[in-house]
């Protein structure tokens, strides 16, 4: 009998080739993972070519889970277990695995020609290599071959379904629920009777091959986390912004326009808007980055809540337009899913280096509000608040994630849309000027602009990309109305604030000397890192920036209440930067810009040091 | 082609104005400012006095425009409208044309702004076929940044900024319009008030993306770019649907087909009218539309064919994006539907 | 056109290689990395194959790509290379071509980053003339985002970013070329070793801007997207000029100009190969070409002319522009003659 | 007689319809300052159209000329003395004019209609508005066909010369002599005698009408400013940097090659260019920006000194290829001349708000060296700079200047191009590998990578925008090659200071507590406030900044050494935002943002009250 031991937290990474089907056999398991209660976390690793040759370290594809019995917020540093489909798996992954990791290895492939193809001199199954991890190597090719023989389906096919037998296996290993995959697996090949039995007969084989072998000395159990009651769904970052904007556009009754040109890590938001038309969705791809964002720009002009997607290069080409609807003060929402660079870069790879583009990238003064998402779920609130903001300032709205959060999902307790906060667009349909004119350029107390739309008699009018007059809104080359106007776009943005939470800071034992401040996605490597930190009994600040611009209310006391900041960023120090020149305080710069989220472990050391080195100078 | 009321008219949709509007609904209490002389002011003028015949009501109309001396034009009217950036006017007015069905579009932009920096915009948004209405003030420079040469500007063109001769091609924009598709394609001349009003209401009236190039007058800049057009032995050659091509001062010249396949100018008298080609607008296949195009001199033009080369009907990009969206009248009805695509369908509750 | 050492052709002012070069000379040490079956194999080898025998140098070749599958290709080739930035290598070609006289210029480009994001910089270096080679892939795909439309996508195309199908029209590139100027245009397949190899070199030794589409498959988000062309009653349509079209399995079709103007297919038993068109691609007019363009099908590619559509002679404009330069060859000379700029003629001394 | 007053400086502005020739007037009148010694500092002011229609407020064309007997900074703030052609003309400029100052304003075209036409109900030149001032009035016009009248002109052409009697008149108050003037106009229309022959009696007929006429009481004279010994010319920022980049291509004795898309400021630098093609200069009027610096960018590539010359809105659409230059590390110089924004904004005004653009505006970690010109002659100083920064270190090089730099001109001490210091290209032409292979990577000890150039052979190598390899310059995904990466090219940017000239202060006294920073063209107005200061007997200190990123080495240094900083800027506080987060300093913004230069008066007076502000808190 195997022993059952009990974990709090583990990460899996499953690796094979492109052609393996690594992603389904992940999002799978991750499924049973949220159906047994665990919160997780979960990173997608594509190869940068569509198709690498087959069995190279280029075309290794990876996804990778971490659950645990808590609330988790990174997918994991180092994996505890690795699925290894092949020996290009293993060459690439082998070296993040945890020391003492579980490999769970096929050795069909592991024949002389691929362990050659890929650098191996000798097989590391066998030649001791490997010998401070547990290694679980068998023919899991073959044994998948044997358990879908009687379904009679050709060889190519059969071996299509080892991922399912993995599954299966790792299904035993962590004890969870087979009967969801059973299920998704009937559903997703009804039309495929042979395929569809084949890929069951593998779940059950694997698991069964747990069950009856003796290979595997340990099975585990991780209890459910506690989470809040609610419903639950697995969501990726793009998928939840993609639901918030659609939110924020139904929200405020306004039909949503995407203007999108295809780029990496952006896409998805393209393809899921536009699997989305029955909602009162238009996509657009447009020719460019520069068309896309003019084309929702003139949908928001038309009365549309106008948004356009894209990363870094994208970005790049939509500064020009970015000013014009800053000059024009009209809602648009341009996102920005950041990926390594500069130019071209590492476009599979993450990193937060656009900041300082969103914050200054254009001519003129220019101010955006700037919003950045924490957490994949959280890509939902970003773009809820950025199309509220949007709408209710008339103004562009920058959103920054990146291509960690874009691709990784973890469990999201489903909003209930009805109990969302209603956006007014508030649009003018009446004269408002002394004459019985219309002033697009009269504003409210929160220094929005009043905003008619083509079709509504009397308020005809010419926006453009000149100076405006206070009011009119027509051409002005007047002096002080110019310096009054840079102003009144500054002072509006900056009022957003009065709008927002204040900055909340979390310092569990309240003496913290030391506080980590983050935006984005280093919010998960934060407060995974602050928590460990804790666990060593040492007390840690951290506070997390959601909106970049404006900054929040009571920021600056509270940064100036701390010995030392610590700004871990995936840049050289961008954010670090601004909080530097805006609070004139020490904030010290923690760069990492390796195209990787920072790691927790890593990040946790250099923490205890900095907090040892500051307990010292008392 | 019905120019309203119709569904296959370009103003299909666009309400109707209750009470007859006159020129100066359609004047804007702004100063208009281009230079005393310049042909921007004739094609002003009578855009204002065709509008109000459209019948459409003035608060569904509106004019994006880019950035250059003919892009002030939406300052004057008054309507909806745009002064965009450079060269972008096509883009923005996609979204407006997807975002809308009840507006007449209409673009404004200059040979610099729609065929320089802004070609890509204006080639694509032809071949989607997005229902706007396209002006192009081709005055064969750049007046706004004072005299440089622009895409249509004849092979040594001295300007400031080739003090030797510019050294390209121009491009033909009737040509580059039809080899990007385009359904509708005109030209017509800043001063001639009739035939201008006769082609932008064809264009207006067509449902897809019309080009009309406007040849303008720069008198700063480029002064007479057009008169080699009033010399001897030069002159417009008006194409109209269903006619034989006939041009000069009483029609005496005229196009045929020669025996290699190609146009040829000849003496009508001498071959006889039947022998004229009878242009044909609505063909499908825009060859015949490129050949009359390339009647068009690329120098100092003494020749050039005016009115609509081609306009043929073909569903519109915005129809057809439209006819794939739909969104629940009722708000709370839109929320519910879309709670149940937030849902999904592998959730688990706690 | 000869090859090289003629100052007409575009190999004009390259150096020869002192000994011969043989395809591995053209093979980088980088590992090619395109999906397997992909048609820019076949494309890359050819090229390979093909560049030995132009017998230049191989210092001074230069391939610019922009960004997409097929802009990998400068990494393959051990020549000079430059992967650029989506859609702008015309540009920087440009550049390229204008500071030197001495190099062959290659652009390596698909549909989406030639035609999409670089459309304008595209028709512009035609319309310019500039003496680059363009190597368009045409796999009628975004490859390299994983399978959205592209600009040459048939409508209706089904694509994760229009899973009800695209609504535009798509281009027709040759048809774009030839409306933009191009003076020389030319299509071929990805697989058809011998003809690739034949206007690829024809297109090199042309001096000016070439435009060569090359059909190619995309196995893994559009396969057989050119598979019409070998079904039944299908098929390339080959041009070669002095020579009548026919096409067809044992050549028993061909275009006829009709006598309502347009060409058509016909069997040449039924009309006699002389009513046969015989293919120009000197002329001139760009107006046959344009014809000969539009027998490419917009939707499944089932027929399609490949060979030169057009081939005319035109000055360069990096040729143009360099006779307008000059710079005294002494490095002392160069510098007092700026120096006599610099202090001009309204001068006084303290 | 008329008695004649010595002035150490006096500021004109002659101001008319665009027609009337105010241009030229103006640079003449300032040739002849020039002859006689004095130092100045002149600036146009055009309208926004190109011809607004005739003696509108909107269609004054104005000249503004400051010269005095010392060195002088600014073309002056108010002019003291305005010559008005027409109402509008005085009505568009009388609201600028000092206290007090002289107005010469031809009456001929005072009619009813034209008052009105500009809002005036009465006639100032009558209705005793004017009191405050001393007004000369008369009809200059009749006068000056009166003068003309014998040699046979028509009315149109006669009128058209009174500018040059203006000229001849303001030669004759402020004792310039005619000759040199008379000299210039037997040249230029030289082909035409009979308009020749009536300017040159316009000219004499205007001295003659200041001598024989009892109208002015006084007459001035300015003493010649003491200035190094040399030969001088007038330039204009847009000339003098034209000359400075083609100076720096001749010094590295390779071809310039300058692409370019029109646009308002900077299209005369491509026209200057355009005519010097004798000297090895190419240019490219491309079709967008971005196929002009994409040109440019070739052009590097293939040994050309690139250059791509715009302002704001062609800077936000450069900015993606300023990332691959980035990447390719390629020589690149990027010209701004700044312009007033956002968006299109007052494209015929100055601002110096594209500051952040230039540092921060592409994705990605893209650090670009960025050059920031002083005064119109600077401008030369300044491209010359980056050129030789583009090819030494192989790198994209932003040269920041203005509207009122590069229309502005100033007397120019013309240098001597043979002892400029040479620029060596370096260009790589033999393997520098281990194997005999070509690393295009490696770098030298300022981290410049070899430079090889098509039609080297056995150097082919392939760039691209995707992170290099250290060394190999391959496509690279190694997350620890990318973290190096980032920091080579930061690194390379930041060791650029190493090169420079340490940071200087300008502290006469050396008590000063005060010290105002400034970049661009903020030169001008601070160091004329800052004489005005001291003269007032205030100590105050001045640091320029000609180079923005890197910093100069030692500025910490010297900011900490001072009580209060404060950095005058046409913007809303780009510089003081970044000397904040770098060096922690309270640097404060003194944000003007007009579209004009800083007022010197309005700054020296601030001053005075920052100065007495910090001594009363001793
Ligand atoms: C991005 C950008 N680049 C350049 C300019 C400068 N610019 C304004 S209009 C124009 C060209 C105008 O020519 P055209 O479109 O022919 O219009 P015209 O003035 O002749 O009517 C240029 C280059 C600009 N405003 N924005
Ligand atoms: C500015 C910018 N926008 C978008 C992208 C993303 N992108 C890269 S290649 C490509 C299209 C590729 O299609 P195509 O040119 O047809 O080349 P293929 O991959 O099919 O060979 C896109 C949209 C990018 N790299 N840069
Ligand atoms: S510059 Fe030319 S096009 Fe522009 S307003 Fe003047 S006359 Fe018209
Ligand atoms: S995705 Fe298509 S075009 Fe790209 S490498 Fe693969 S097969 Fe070739
Ligand atoms: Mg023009
Ligand atoms: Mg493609």
């Amino acid at each position: 009998m195997t022993d059952i031991t009990t974990l709090d937290h583990v990460v899996i990474r499953f690796a094979g080739d492109s052609g393996d089907g690594m992603q389904l056999t992940g999002n799978r398991f991750t499924h049973e993972t949220a159906v047994a209660g665990n919160d997780f976390s979960t990173l997608p690793n594509f190869p940068a070519e569509i198709r690498a040759p087959q069995g190279t370290v280029a075309g290794v594809s990876s996804f990778q889970l971490h659950f645990a019995d808590f609330d988790i917020r990174t997918p994991g540093d180092a994996p505890n277990v690795l699925v290894a489909m092949n020996p290009a798996a293993l060459r690439a992954n082998l070296g993040e695995l945890a020391k003492g990791g579980i490999i769970i290895a096929d050795t069909s492939d592991f024949t002389a020609r691929n362990l050659a193809k890929v650098g191996y001199a000798s097989d590391p199954l066998t030649d001791g290599s490997l010998d401070g991890y547990q290694v679980y190597a068998f023919d899991l090719t073959a044994q998948t071959i044997a358990a879908v023989a009687e379904l009679g389906l050709g060889r190519k096919d059969a071996v299509r379904t080892r991922n399912m037998y993995a599954l299966g296996l790792l299904n035993w290993m962590y004890s969870r629920p087979v009967e969801p995959t059973l299920e998704f697996l009937a559903h997703k090949f009804a039309k495929n009777p042979s395929v569809r039995d084949a890929n069951i007969a593998a779940v059950k084989a694997g698991h069964a091959f747990g069950e009856t072998t003796e290979l595997f000395a340990t099975r585990y159990q991780i209890a459910a986390a506690p989470v809040p009651p609610g419903t639950y769904r697995q969501i990726s970052g793009n998928r939840a912004l993609a639901y918030g904007l659609m939110a924020g556009a139904a929200k405020a009754g306004l039909p949503l326009f995407l203007g999108a040109y295809p780029i990496t890590p952006a896409s998805d938001v393209l393809h899921i808007l536009a699997n989305a038309k029955q909602h009162g969705v238009t996509t657009f791809q447009a020719e460019d980055e520069i068309a896309a964002i003019g084309a929702a720009l003139g949908a928001s002009f038309a009365g549309n809540l106008g948004v356009t997607v894209t990363s870094g290069p994208g970005m790049a080409l939509k500064s020009e337009t970015i000013g014009l609807a800053v000059m024009l003060e009209l809602p648009l929402i341009v996102v920005d899913v950041q990926r390594a660079g500069p130019s071209t870069g590492m476009p599979t790879k993450t990193e937060q280096a656009d900041l300082t583009q969103a914050l200054f990238g254009r001519h003129g003064e220019a101010p955006v509000p700037v919003i950045a998402a924490a957490s994949p779920a959280d890509c939902f609130e970003a773009a809820f608040e950025a199309a509220r903001i949007a709408i209710t300032y008339r103004t562009p709205v920058i959103v920054l994630t990146d291509g960690y959060l874009a691709n990784g999902a973890e469990p999201w307790r489903i909003p209930d849309l009805a109990s969302l906060p209603a956006i007014d667009p508030g649009f003018a349909t009446e004269p408002n000027g002394p004459d019985g004119g219309f002033l697009p350029y009269a504003r409210d107390a929160k220094l929005a602009r009043a905003w008619a739309i083509p079709g509504t008699p009397e308020l005809e009018h010419r926006v453009g990309g000149l100076e405006k007059a206070d009011g009119t809104g027509a051409i002005s080359y007047d002096p002080a109305n110019h310096e009054r106007m840079v102003g009144l776009r500054a002072a509006k943005v900056a009022g957003i604030a009065a709008d927002l939470p204040h900055a909340v800071v979390d310092d569990p034992t309240g003496d913290a000397r030391v506080l980590v401040v983050g935006w984005g996605s280093t919010y998960g490597p934060i407060t995974a890192a602050a928590r460990r930190v804790r666990l060593q009994g040492r007390a840690v600040a951290t506070l997390h920036l959601r909106q970049v611009n404006p900054l929040p209310t009571g920021l600056g006391e509270i940064l100036r209440s701390y010995e030392r900041i610590v700004v871990p960023e995936m840049n050289l120090g961008q954010l670090a930067m601004v909080l530097r020149a805006t609070y004139l305080v020490d904030a010290r710069s923690y760069s990492r810009v390796r195209g990787l989220p920072i790691s927790v472990g890593e990040l946790a050391a250099d923490l205890e040091t900095i907090i040892d080195e500051e307990l010292a100078k008392r | 082609m019905t120019m309203n009321g119709s569904n296959a008219g370009g103003l299909a949709g666009v309400p109707l104005a209750v009470t007859p509007l006159n020129r100066k609904d359609f004047t804007s209490d702004q100063e208009v400012r281009w230079c005393p002389g310049c042909g921007d002011y004739a094609v002003l003028a009578t855009f204002q006095g065709l509008m109000p015949q459209l019948g459409i009501k003035r608060e569904n109309t509106v004019i994006i425009s880019g950035i250059g001396c003919s892009s002030r034009f939406p300052y004057y009217v008054d309507s909806y409208g745009m002064h965009s950036i450079h060269g972008r006017a096509p883009a923005l007015a996609t979204g407006v044309a997807m975002a809308r069905d009840d507006l007449a579009v209409w673009v404004v932009t200059g040979d610099g702004d729609a065929l320089s920096i802004g070609g890509n915009h204006l080639i694509h948004a032809l071949r989607r076929n997005v229902n706007i209405t396209i002006m192009l003030f081709n005055n064969r420079i750049y007046g706004l940044t004072k005299g440089q040469y622009s895409p249509t500007s004849e092979q040594g063109k001295l300007t400031k900024s080739t003090p030797a001769g510019s050294v390209d091609t121009p491009f033909n924009p009737i040509s580059l319009a039809l080899g990007a598709e385009a359904s509708f394609v005109a030209r017509t001349v800043d001063s001639h008030r009739a035939h201008l009003t006769e082609v932008l209401t064809a264009a207006i009236s067509h449902r897809g993306s019309a080009l009309v190039e406007i040849y303008q007058n720069c008198p700063i800049f480029n002064d007479g770019a057009f008169d080699g057009l009033k010399g001897p032995d030069s002159g417009l050659i008006p194409l109209k649907h269903g006619e034989p091509i006939r041009f000069g001062a009483d029609g005496e010249l005229g196009i045929v087909r020669a025996a290699d396949g190609t146009l040829q100018t000849v003496r009508v008298d001498e071959v006889g009218l039947e022998r004229i080609l009878v242009h044909d607008a609505h063909r499908a296949d825009p060859s015949l539309a490129f050949e009359l195009s390339r009647l068009t001199d690329a120098g100092t033009i003494v020749n050039a064919p005016v009115g609509i080369f081609r306009d043929v009907d073909r569903p519109t990009y915005d129809d057809l994006a439209r006819a794939q969206v739909s969104m629940a009248a009722d708000s709370a009805q839109r929320l519910s539907e879309l709670q149940g695509l937030v849902t999904g369908a592998d959730t688990w509750t706690v």
